[in-house]
């Protein structure tokens, strides 16, 4: 078993509105040390597979599915993880 | 800082670096002319925006002259952001619809989002209130992860910017063909509501008056055109120049209640929203329209990341963002609307005497051009046509009679076809309701939404069968008008004009340059007999992947007047035992 | 009688709600900005729907701390009617005055639709004017209406009688098909459906006046005992 | 300057109707192996502030308004990043 957690980004460049929407509040909330938020997705994979393929299906999954490479940047860990 | 390293004007025209911007050699001889010298790389780029087809029509122009755009009601033709109709009372419909079909066909929910968000501005930009959305959308057959993928994404990115800013999306049309697999169209159309004093142009008038730019800040997106030069720029920079906009419904609401305060204001001279070519365009074609010239400071405009050149802001393509034109000295009164909106506005400029566009940047002039040459110069083209032979071959056959052995199995086939069956699973995603006034539900002919405070209403509709166009144009672009036309008038309206987006492949093709000649006719025919005047549309050409073009698609908004809410019609049979008539050949 | 509309930056459904009450119920009824502070001049307050801060983060989170935050929380302290559709459902319960969460709709998708609610408690000052069981159709218009608490909280709202609306059909996901709840008190309403949308058989439904006829029933009834 | 990265994810008991569509998706697309998608944010805060105080400071944050404790756990991770 593996436990994966794949970062989902938006590439720098990238217009964030929703960290635009929360820095401006924090900063209203009196947290005006915090100059920059951006916003991304974390998912955690729960798989099988071998531990030689595992790393290539990930990629595969995240090209294919789970970032847009048109605005997006992902990078992932794998961890093992014990069967239950 | 970033040092600049842009191509000297000698290296852009000895190693033909215009043409990857889109220009031609004589384009590029044309711009040298007007100049009377070579243009630097900034210049460049706003000659090569400004004469793209999507801002010149250089390609559509002699066939978008036939159309008929004057009525007796007509207060605004096409030339400003959308077309203004008189429906008494001293109030106005506002309309237009517009392609948004390549950023689509890359990230589609983006794609479409953002192109709902640039229709919407066209109609605020016009001092009116935006009241309905409707959209118009081709993909290929259902069934492929990347097709299902596209249409999913599409609709839930017009859901997604609709849906948030609070206009209803009332109405649509969706059609499913092989020929549109890899270049789905998504066509978005706004109406809007305005009072006749309200009605702005967006025109830079006034010597002296200053400009203002208000919204989101500009960042380095939607820049097409010069990848070479990002390369030569800096290793990995065209990673940081994303080809897709993100939009932000949120930041374009406040924009739009804050607009339609600040046109209420008489400090108001002109205003306009950077669509395509963002600050180009709009500050061209504002001083062009005007017969001045503006001068901005480009260290004054709002920038999302340090050290943006000349080239890059001034052919960014950030979202929700205006140029307003106010009274010398009323500019504060002006900046303090947007403020208490939450906004960012910001003087970057002067309007001028001399017909030019002048940019400073960082204490040099950055380009000087005159205003004309950009927004009403560009080249003409009547680009040769020919009879495609699948058409002289469709002529030659005999037209087919279907036979049919099994009437209620022909019928439950005929509905289960994507193109055909409800499109519930659409439009129960937008919020079609928003602000109660819609009448008619999407489901029916035509959408109708009441003017609140008077009987009236307003029916629209959105229509092209594209498959018609292709067996033969002018007459199926006829028949685009008339069934728009025949959806109103169910509906219980009176059709009063059209707006249109030509969706073509490439004009470079004689025989899709003729679907084009035959088509505008079949359009232009229609339109005169139903005395609808086109008052705006859009074009947008080269759909066409790996040589095969969509098939011709111009597809029609048309709005229509209901002057008492009483006379409204739905299609629905209504009860048990009443007559069933059949009009019509 | 006069009702507060709090609109806050991407609210779009406060001028339906301002025109159900002014229109339909005849009553007065009044925009109220959201850097105000204080909503003491009003006899309820509605909080619209729409997309506050464009649901950024979480749909309501970020305008629940905003200053009309205090003023909201005072009106419901002060047993006043607090009424919040949609977005300012999911803005009573990031304020914590109503308890639980809201995820995403099961479906994923935003949904627009009549939807048949059925009467559960019309014992509350919202509901006064209906049935108890009683279906009533009222439009939804959300992506993030499937609601969520714990078995204990469940427990509770029943125990309570604080759930005011069900789903007849499962709409979102909502556990036990809720579609509003009230706080203890009974005298804070948060619900996905839009009653200021069905005020007008011509545009579909007006079973949602009668929610605002039972607040003007009530307000009338005490105001009469106490002038 | 610091860079913070807020992890936020829902509670176990939740039920998580995105991650459950995703899976189902990846299942689809021929990676059978996947068992469980869990999908929660990631923000990336960029701030000032003392060392002291600076896990006080977004604990506040978190606590405040980056989650919601009814349905949401978070975690951070604190890196101390060059002033550009
Ligand atoms: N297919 C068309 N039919 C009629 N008018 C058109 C068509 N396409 C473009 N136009 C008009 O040409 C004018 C110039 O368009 P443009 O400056 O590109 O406007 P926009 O930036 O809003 O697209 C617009 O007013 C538009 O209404």
């Amino acid at each position: 078993m593996y436990e994966i957690q794949v970062f989902v980004t938006l590439k720098e460049a990238v217009l964030d509105p929703q960290g635009k929407a929360v820095n401006h509040s924090l900063n209203q909330l009196g947290y005006s040390e915090v100059e920059d938020v951006r916003i991304g997705k974390v998912l955690t994979l729960t798989m099988n597979g071998e531990k030689e393929t595992v790393e290539a299906r990930v990629t595969e999954m995240c090209d294919k599915l789970l970032a847009n490479p048109v605005i997006e940047d992902y990078r992932f860990e794998i961890k093992e993880a014990l069967a239950q | 800082m970033q040092l600049l390293h842009e191509p000297s004007p000698q290296q852009i025209k000895d190693e033909k670096l215009y043409s990857e911007m889109g220009l031609t050699d004589t384009e590029f001889q044309m711009v040298e002319d007007i100049l009377g010298r070579l243009p630097n790389f900034t210049e460049t780029g706003l000659f090569s925006v400004m004469w793209s087809e999507h801002c010149s029509y250089k390609n559509s122009k002699v066939l978008l002259k036939k159309f008929p755009v004057e009525g007796e009601r007509v207060l605004q033709g096409p030339g400003e952001g959308a077309g203004i109709i008189d429906i008494g009372d001293d109030q106005a419909v506002v309309f237009k619809i517009e392609s948004h079909n390549h950023p689509s066909a890359i990230e589609p929910y983006q794609g479409a989002a953002t192109g709902v968000g640039g229709i919407i501005r066209d109609v605020f930009s016009m001092g009116a209130r935006p009241v309905a959305l409707l959209n118009s959308l081709r993909f290929g057959e259902l069934g492929t992860p990347r097709v299902n993928y596209l249409f999913e994404q599409v609709v839930a990115g017009i859901a997604g910017y609709g849906n948030c800013i609070g206009i209803p999306t009332v109405g649509g049309e969706v059609q499913f063909d092989p020929c549109y697999e890899g270049n789905p169209l998504v066509n978005a159309m706004c109406v809007g509501l305005i009072d006749h004093k309200d009605i702005q142009k967006g025109q830079a008038k006034g010597v002296g008056n200053p400009v203002i730019y208000v919204g989101a800040s500009t960042g380095k997106d939607g820049i097409h055109g010069a990848t070479f030069a990002s390369e030569e720029l800096n290793e990995g920079s065209e990673a940081k120049r994303p080809a897709v906009q993100v939009g932000d419904p949120f930041m374009e609401k406040l924009l739009m209640e804050a607009c339609l305060e600040v046109v209420k204001n008489d400090a108001l001279v002109g205003i306009q929203d950077m669509g395509a070519a963002g600050l180009t365009s709009s500050s061209a074609e504002m001083a062009s329209k005007a017969g001045s010239g503006i001068e901005m400071d480009l260290d004054a405009v709002p920038q999302r990341e340090k050290g943006m050149t000349p080239y890059e802001m001034m052919l960014s393509e950030s979202q929700e963002r205006m140029l307003l034109v106010v009274k010398k000295g009323r500019e504060d009164e002006i900046i303090s609307i947007f403020e208490r909106h939450g906004l960012l506005a910001k003087v970057v400029g002067k309007v001028t005497d001399d017909k030019t566009l002048r940019l400073t940047h960082q204490g040099r002039i950055a380009a000087e051009v005159p205003v004309d040459a950009l927004a009403e110069e560009a080249p003409v083209y009547h680009k040769p046509s020919t009879v495609p032979a699948y058409y002289e071959t469709f002529q030659k056959q005999d037209t087919p009679v279907p036979q049919i052995e099994d009437m209620k199995e022909t019928l439950l086939a005929l509905l289960s076809q994507p193109t055909i069956a409800s499109k519930e699973w659409v439009y129960d995603q937008y919020d079609y309701m928003v602000r109660t006034n819609t009448v008619v539900m999407p489901g029916s002919d035509a959408a109708v939404l009441r003017i609140r405070g008077t009987k009236k209403a307003l029916a629209m509709t959105t229509d092209c069968n594209s498959r018609y166009l292709y067996l033969d144009p002018e007459v199926g672009g006829q028949l685009a008008v008339a069934e728009a036309a025949r959806n109103l008038i169910c509906s219980g309206a009176k059709p009063l004009g059209v707006t249109d987006c030509l969706n073509y492949g490439s004009p470079d093709r004689p025989e899709i340059f003729w679907q084009l000649e035959k088509s505008t006719d079949g359009l232009s025919e229609a339109c005169r007999a139903l005395e609808t005047p086109v008052i705006g549309g859009n074009v947008s050409l080269y759909n066409e992947r790996s040589g095969e073009a969509v098939y011709p698609t111009p597809v029609i908004g048309m709005v229509g007047l209901i002057e008492d809410l009483d006379h409204i019609t739905t299609q629905q049979f209504k009860n048990e035992g009443d007559l069933i008539y059949l009009v019509g050949e | 009688m006069k009702f507060a509309v709090v609109v806050f930056p991407g609210s779009n459904c406060d001028i339906d709600m301002y025109h159900a009450i002014k229109d339909e119920l005849g009553e007065e009824a009044a925009y109220v900005d959201y850097r105000e502070t204080s909503l003491k001049d009003y006899d309820a307050v509605l909080l619209p729907g729409g997309f506050s801060y464009g649901d950024y983060l979480r749909s309501g989170a970020i305008a629940a701390r905003l200053p009309i935050a205090a003023g909201i929380k005072e009106a419901a302290e002060a047993g006043k009617p607090v009424l919040g559709v949609c977005n300012g459902f999911q803005v009573l319960l990031e304020l914590g005055l109503l308890p639980g969460a809201m995820r995403r709709n099961r479906q994923l998708t935003f949904i627009c639709k009549p939807a048949t609610l059925i009467v559960e408690n019309n014992q509350t000052v919202f509901t006064s004017t209906y049935e108890n069981g009683q279906s009533i159709s009222i439009p939804v218009a959300h992506g993030e209406g499937n609601y969520f608490c714990d078995e204990e909280t469940l427990a509770e709202l029943k125990e309570n009688n604080q759930i005011a609306f069900t789903y007849k059909e499962d709409v979102n996901g909502s556990i036990d098909n809720i579609a509003g709840i009230t706080n203890e008190r009974g005298n804070v309403l948060g619900m996905m459906p839009h009653p200021e949308r069905a005020v007008d058989d011509l545009l579909g439904s007006s079973d949602g006046l009668h929610m605002f006829q039972s607040l003007l029933k009530q307000w009338r009834e005490s105001h009469a005992i106490t002038s």
